[in-house]
């Protein structure tokens, strides 16, 4: 096979599409449901991961991720610094894509996958240590489950399915979130006081559009399994966000916009890994599920535990990237991609190892984080003095304020 | 002269201020306040958890008017501003020693 | 003919850009336009009239508009839930593409029509009616319509023309603005207070960027047509927005950003029907056209006439369209897509389709909407209450408010 | 070589892109940057540049820069009013590009570089004024400049490159901003009090976003210097940014969001004339330098010499410009272009080509600049009266508020 | 009756409402105000060009109370408001001659 | 010790605050209010619609100064303040009875 043009123009425009979720989408998304206060800290956390994993991911990530196997575990260093590739040649994971491209698509994910944790340290966490925890994180958990499920490793070897991310991106973010925002503990004032609306009305708008290109871009070239995935992520999303809704009218009697927003972005995540995979009657019924199980997280889980993830990354990522790869082994149609869930006939086959697929990245999750997080208090501390939390990490670490009226 | 200070609920600003200039009152300045009182404050739920927003938004009215003033302002006031609900708000009367119009330097009861 | 990528890749990129116009841009434009205490609210009834319209459309929208003629009138239902369609299949109505994708794009239109009309009810209307008239509406006037002209119907054996949704989306969706504006009845403070024009410039510029997809993705494919189809667009919107700005100037003195902002969207709306048909001069004309006509209408026919169209649905999109569908008849360029306007050749052969279909698709959404609204008022209730009104429907029907700020 | 679907994708794509970058991109970056009571003016400044940019584009504008070259100097006029073009017709300057397309694509250009320069202005000038400047200098300065460098005039055949802009577009603006700012004198609030961040925030990430087809679609086609220029683009942008804010974390012990967001736009603008040449290893030292240099321009120069360039389009755009064409001489690279820098065994070849064509950019720049504006100057006047520059300028000259609150 | 205005730091205002309701006040009117004082105001930086910000936020507490309750109240919002750092604020009390519970119409010390 | 609060016209409250620290004020508190008064209020066009603001904006300043200082501080922010155009808004004084700084606890003239 070897270079097709079309393949490439779509590839190119999905990672502008998926470059897009980072910056402006999650950093407003994110900024919009922070308090006033401390909102550009919330958007420059976002920014900030985007830079640094984005670096890495040139430096030495994507040789670890995609770089050739080793053990199946890692991937070798031979692409240091993007070493010896041309802007002419194919990339070896798929060539009808130029290498460049290939590396630039997926440094995107990277970069969006940190930046998404971000949102359950908000209003608390000191910037120089979010920035060492970003660092630490992408390379250490980012990269070697890139590896082991779409570079090549040993979950790939023991069939474990991920489209376009439910593991290696929303798994991975929502468990870490929820791990470190436990060590970090709960914010002074631990209350959801949006900033803006109109703000996650943009981000999230521009999440759903971006997200075009991160699940269709997955098929890696414009063929029926992008279209499909393009197709079935949408039909997640409006029902995820219909429905999510509709809890809320029935158990409080109002339906809230943010109620919408988040249905819209549990539908998005959930779908994620199973999104090659299954057809329009399959992404309905996940929508649903996805509503309700992320519903369920957000609202009771969260409550009864009383962990502060302050923008719930783990009960909308990281419970909806969990809940999609399992409803991948029970919708995967063959129709789409020759994967049989069982509902089609496959049994439970695609079931095991996408338990054991999830089992091993949550764990290995845990773990690192903890390491991390004990790591980084040591070294630079994780929170802010306590006058800085309530007076507002904006003034305090940068100086700045969001919005200025003279008089 | 007097200070009559009003603190109602924000939509009945427009009745007020109609009920005013009936009865002959044409300057005034109002402010955006936050109000805490007997009227519980309402309950807001972000993603199912509830916050109770305890200071609810009201608008003060300031009205400096001639001391003899003083009785048919409250009443206009009040006409206008009751819903007979809680936290249709309250109304307080200061004395005001003094008044000087920038414009043209004019003071007291000219200056109204 | 058979699948073409680089067509695929153009409508799958034109599908996302027609998505991102309804949701964020047209949320943020009337979200924008309204007052602050109901923004949310109206975001909301775009939002979810794009959920309920796209549900629709995969049940049984898609199948009564596109699925086999019945008699001009309506389709088919042989595509009920998508039944039947497999991912790798090509799209009978437009064999280059594949019919998931096909399917998809129009599914944009239909949502996005619906949400068109919320701009003349805000502020007023009861969440649970708007619900309800969005599902009636769909079904009895879009889908219908949009099958006479588009899926095969007898206004398209008629000959008329509609490029982009001239009728199909402007037409329907502004007259039934209209008569809706009508039977709502005018809001207590009628008037419009933007509760914030930077977010009005934003939803302006995206849907501005959408009409790319959403005129140029109507070629079907990339062709001279699309490529013309989108230059000219973007050319009667820079015209309709400055023109319109110089009449605000002429006759009030002040040229404002939302006279400039409103000329776009004029200008956009009008070319849409004509956009496949006429080249760059006709495009000028269409341009300076679109904003003399709807500024009229919005001006002058809205304040002699004392309906409450509360952000000018009818007199932007309704008028627009039925003026862009009669100025084809005129400017239509042979060269451009084999059909004479008067102006190159053609005589009135054109005008006379163009008027018959005009005319049957107003009277039709006319009494339709008569009919939808008095049944919705019936079984709901059109209007909340006067003091929800007053208060704002944020607080009222959602238990919101837009921006929170902490002391 | 004949039309090419894929390529008329990509650059219709690009063509949407880049038209996002100018509205709404720069006008909420710009707008989000200027105080509140004037940032309705900014906006549309914008907007009014590229309305009235694009249609002299197609008056004149193309034609003076593309078409049939008149001594090196000018193109001829055959082109006028897009004589003779038709929709089928392939562009002369890329034959695998539909001609209309080309137009467009290189149309939003033209019409953004005159936009930047509005940053310079804000807050002061009078809105007549800026549309006569917009008119005088989009045909005197940027149609010239344009077919000098991309036109086929002498400074192309001198050998001077500029893959995307860095002269033609962020040279001449840039300069001609400073040039402007000086003879238009200081605001009376001569400081900067951003009156929306987040506003800025989207700004900045739709222009990134944006950026993608302005460099990558520079190339005119999908192929790998496409693909590469986008990559090398963005790498440049997220080393900027991040370099940025480290400096400022260095120097006042705060690294702020407008830093990270300014040095973004800093290294997007440098990479620029160099992003279709350079290497993976040269973007980054690029977006370090770019983040440097446009800092000491921006901190240092601008407070040394007390002029006004209120938004820093000469610290930002016209050094970041000048810089990026350097570079290149530097570091361009064989394997992505064919052309060599000095670090690539090119010696100084490439060098003075360079520096002679931004002199002559830069000098062009400035005298005609001084000539627009006294001419402006004398038939409407530069500035605003003192009493409506304080007042704010969306009052004063358009009669409406950016927000309002109802009570 | 009397007037007590407290110009507070923002973030005090929770500790101080809580103090007050210990005191037994029920009622209060909350405004978002600027102040200028000794406490310089800070800089901000954009772009490296400071930008010294005079004008503070603050926030205004206003209860009215009867006389007696004046110096409690007083003593009750200076502990919860004092941080010891400059720019802590100031409190004022001035006299209140009439009050009216607009719902009911009970005045003075009944509408308080 | 007297309360001056002015209503001015807000582009008028830098040459008020430097009017201020010349005649050595140091404290003062300001608020966003809007003004109803004789200056009629302007007109906006949205979309060719007319939508009369009848409440302007105005800054609201308050000094609370020694008695003696009053006619001078009165007379400075007049002059500072007056453009001679209609709506340049109002001074009022009112009596202070009692001041406390919080910071400090000192109270009265020493606290002001
Ligand atoms: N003692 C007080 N001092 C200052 N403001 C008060 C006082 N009591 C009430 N208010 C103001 O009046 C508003 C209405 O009071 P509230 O007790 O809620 O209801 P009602 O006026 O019906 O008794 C409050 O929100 C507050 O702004
Ligand atoms: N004379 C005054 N009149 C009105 N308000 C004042 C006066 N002096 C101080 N204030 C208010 O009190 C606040 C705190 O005063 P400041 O002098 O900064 O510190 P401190 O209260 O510690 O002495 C000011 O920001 C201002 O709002
Ligand atoms: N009786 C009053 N009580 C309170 N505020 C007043 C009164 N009269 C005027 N004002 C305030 O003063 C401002 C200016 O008054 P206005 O009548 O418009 O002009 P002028 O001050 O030139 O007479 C008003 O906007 C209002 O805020």
């Amino acid at each position: 096979m070897s270079i097709v043009a079309a393949d490439n123009v779509w590839i190119l425009t999905s990672t502008a599409f998926v470059l897009l979720m980072s910056m402006p989408a999650l950093a407003l998304f994110y900024g919009g449901l922070t308090k006033t206060k401390s909102m550009l800290n919330t958007m420059m956390m976002v920014v900030v991961a985007f830079c640094i994993t984005s670096f890495l991911w040139l430096a030495y990530g994507y040789s670890l991720s995609f770089g050739d196997d080793l053990g199946g575990v890692i991937g070798s260093l031979k692409y240091l610094f993007l070493n010896g590739i041309s802007p002419k040649d194919a990339a070896p994971a798929a060539e009808n894509l130029y290498h460049y491209l290939f590396i630039f698509f997926q440094m995107t994910f990277a970069a969006i996958t940190v930046a998404l944790m971000a949102g359950a340290f908000v209003e608390r966490m000191k910037f120089g240590a979010w920035m060492l925890i970003s660092a630490l994180w992408a390379t250490f958990v980012y990269f070697p489950v890139a590896h082991w499920i779409w570079g090549g490793g040993f979950l790939s070897d023991m069939g474990t399915l991920d489209f376009a991310g439910g593991l290696v991106v929303h798994e991975t973010s929502g468990i870490s979130a929820l791990v470190g925002a436990i060590m970090l503990g709960r914010r002074k004032e631990a209350l959801m006081q949006p900033s803006s609306l109109p703000l996650v009305a943009i981000g999230t708008g521009l999440l759903w559009f971006g997200w075009f290109g991160f699940n269709g871009g997955s098929a890696l070239g414009m063929n029926a399994q992008a279209v499909s995935a393009a197709f079935v992520t949408t039909i997640a999303a409006f029902i995820g966000g219909f429905v999510w809704m509709g809890l809320e009218w029935i158990k409080y009697k109002k339906p809230t916009s943010l109620g919408l927003f988040t249905g819209i972005i549990a539908g998005l995540a959930t779908i994620t890994p199973a999104s090659g995979f299954v057809d329009v009657f399959g992404a309905m019924v996940i929508g649903v599920l996805a509503a309700l199980i992320c519903f369920w997280a957000v609202v009771s889980l969260k409550n009864r535990f009383k962990y502060d993830d302050s923008l719930d990354v783990f009960g909308v990522h990281g419970v909806g990237g969990i809940t999609g790869a399992i409803l991948l082994a029970l919708f995967a149609k063959p129709d789409v991609a020759d994967v049989k869930g069982l509902f089609y006939g496959g049994g439970l086959s695609q079931m095991w190892p996408q338990l054991a697929g999830i089992a091993i990245v949550g764990i290995y999750s845990v773990v690192l984080t903890v390491v991390i997080f004990k790591i980084t208090d040591k070294i630079i501390g994780l929170r802010v003095e306590k006058d800085e939390e309530v007076e507002g990490l904006d003034e305090a670490i940068h100086g700045e304020k969001a919005y200025t009226r003279e008089f | 002269m007097k200070k009559i200070e009003a603190v109602i609920k924000p939509f009945k600003l427009e009745d007020v201020k109609e009920a005013l200039l009936k009865y002959g009152i044409t300057g005034m300045t109002i402010t955006e306040v936050k109000g805490y009182g007997r009227q519980q404050g309402h309950t807001e739920f972000y993603r199912g958890a509830e916050y109770v927003v305890e200071f609810l938004p009201k608008i003060k009215i300031e009205v400096v008017v001639r001391a003899e003033d003083v009785d048919g302002v409250i009443k206009a006031i009040a006409q206008a501003a009751r819903t007979g609900k809680i936290g249709d708000g309250k109304i307080f009367v200061s004395n005001i020693e003094k008044v000087v119009r920038i414009r043209t330097g004019e003071t007291d009861e000219e200056a109204i």
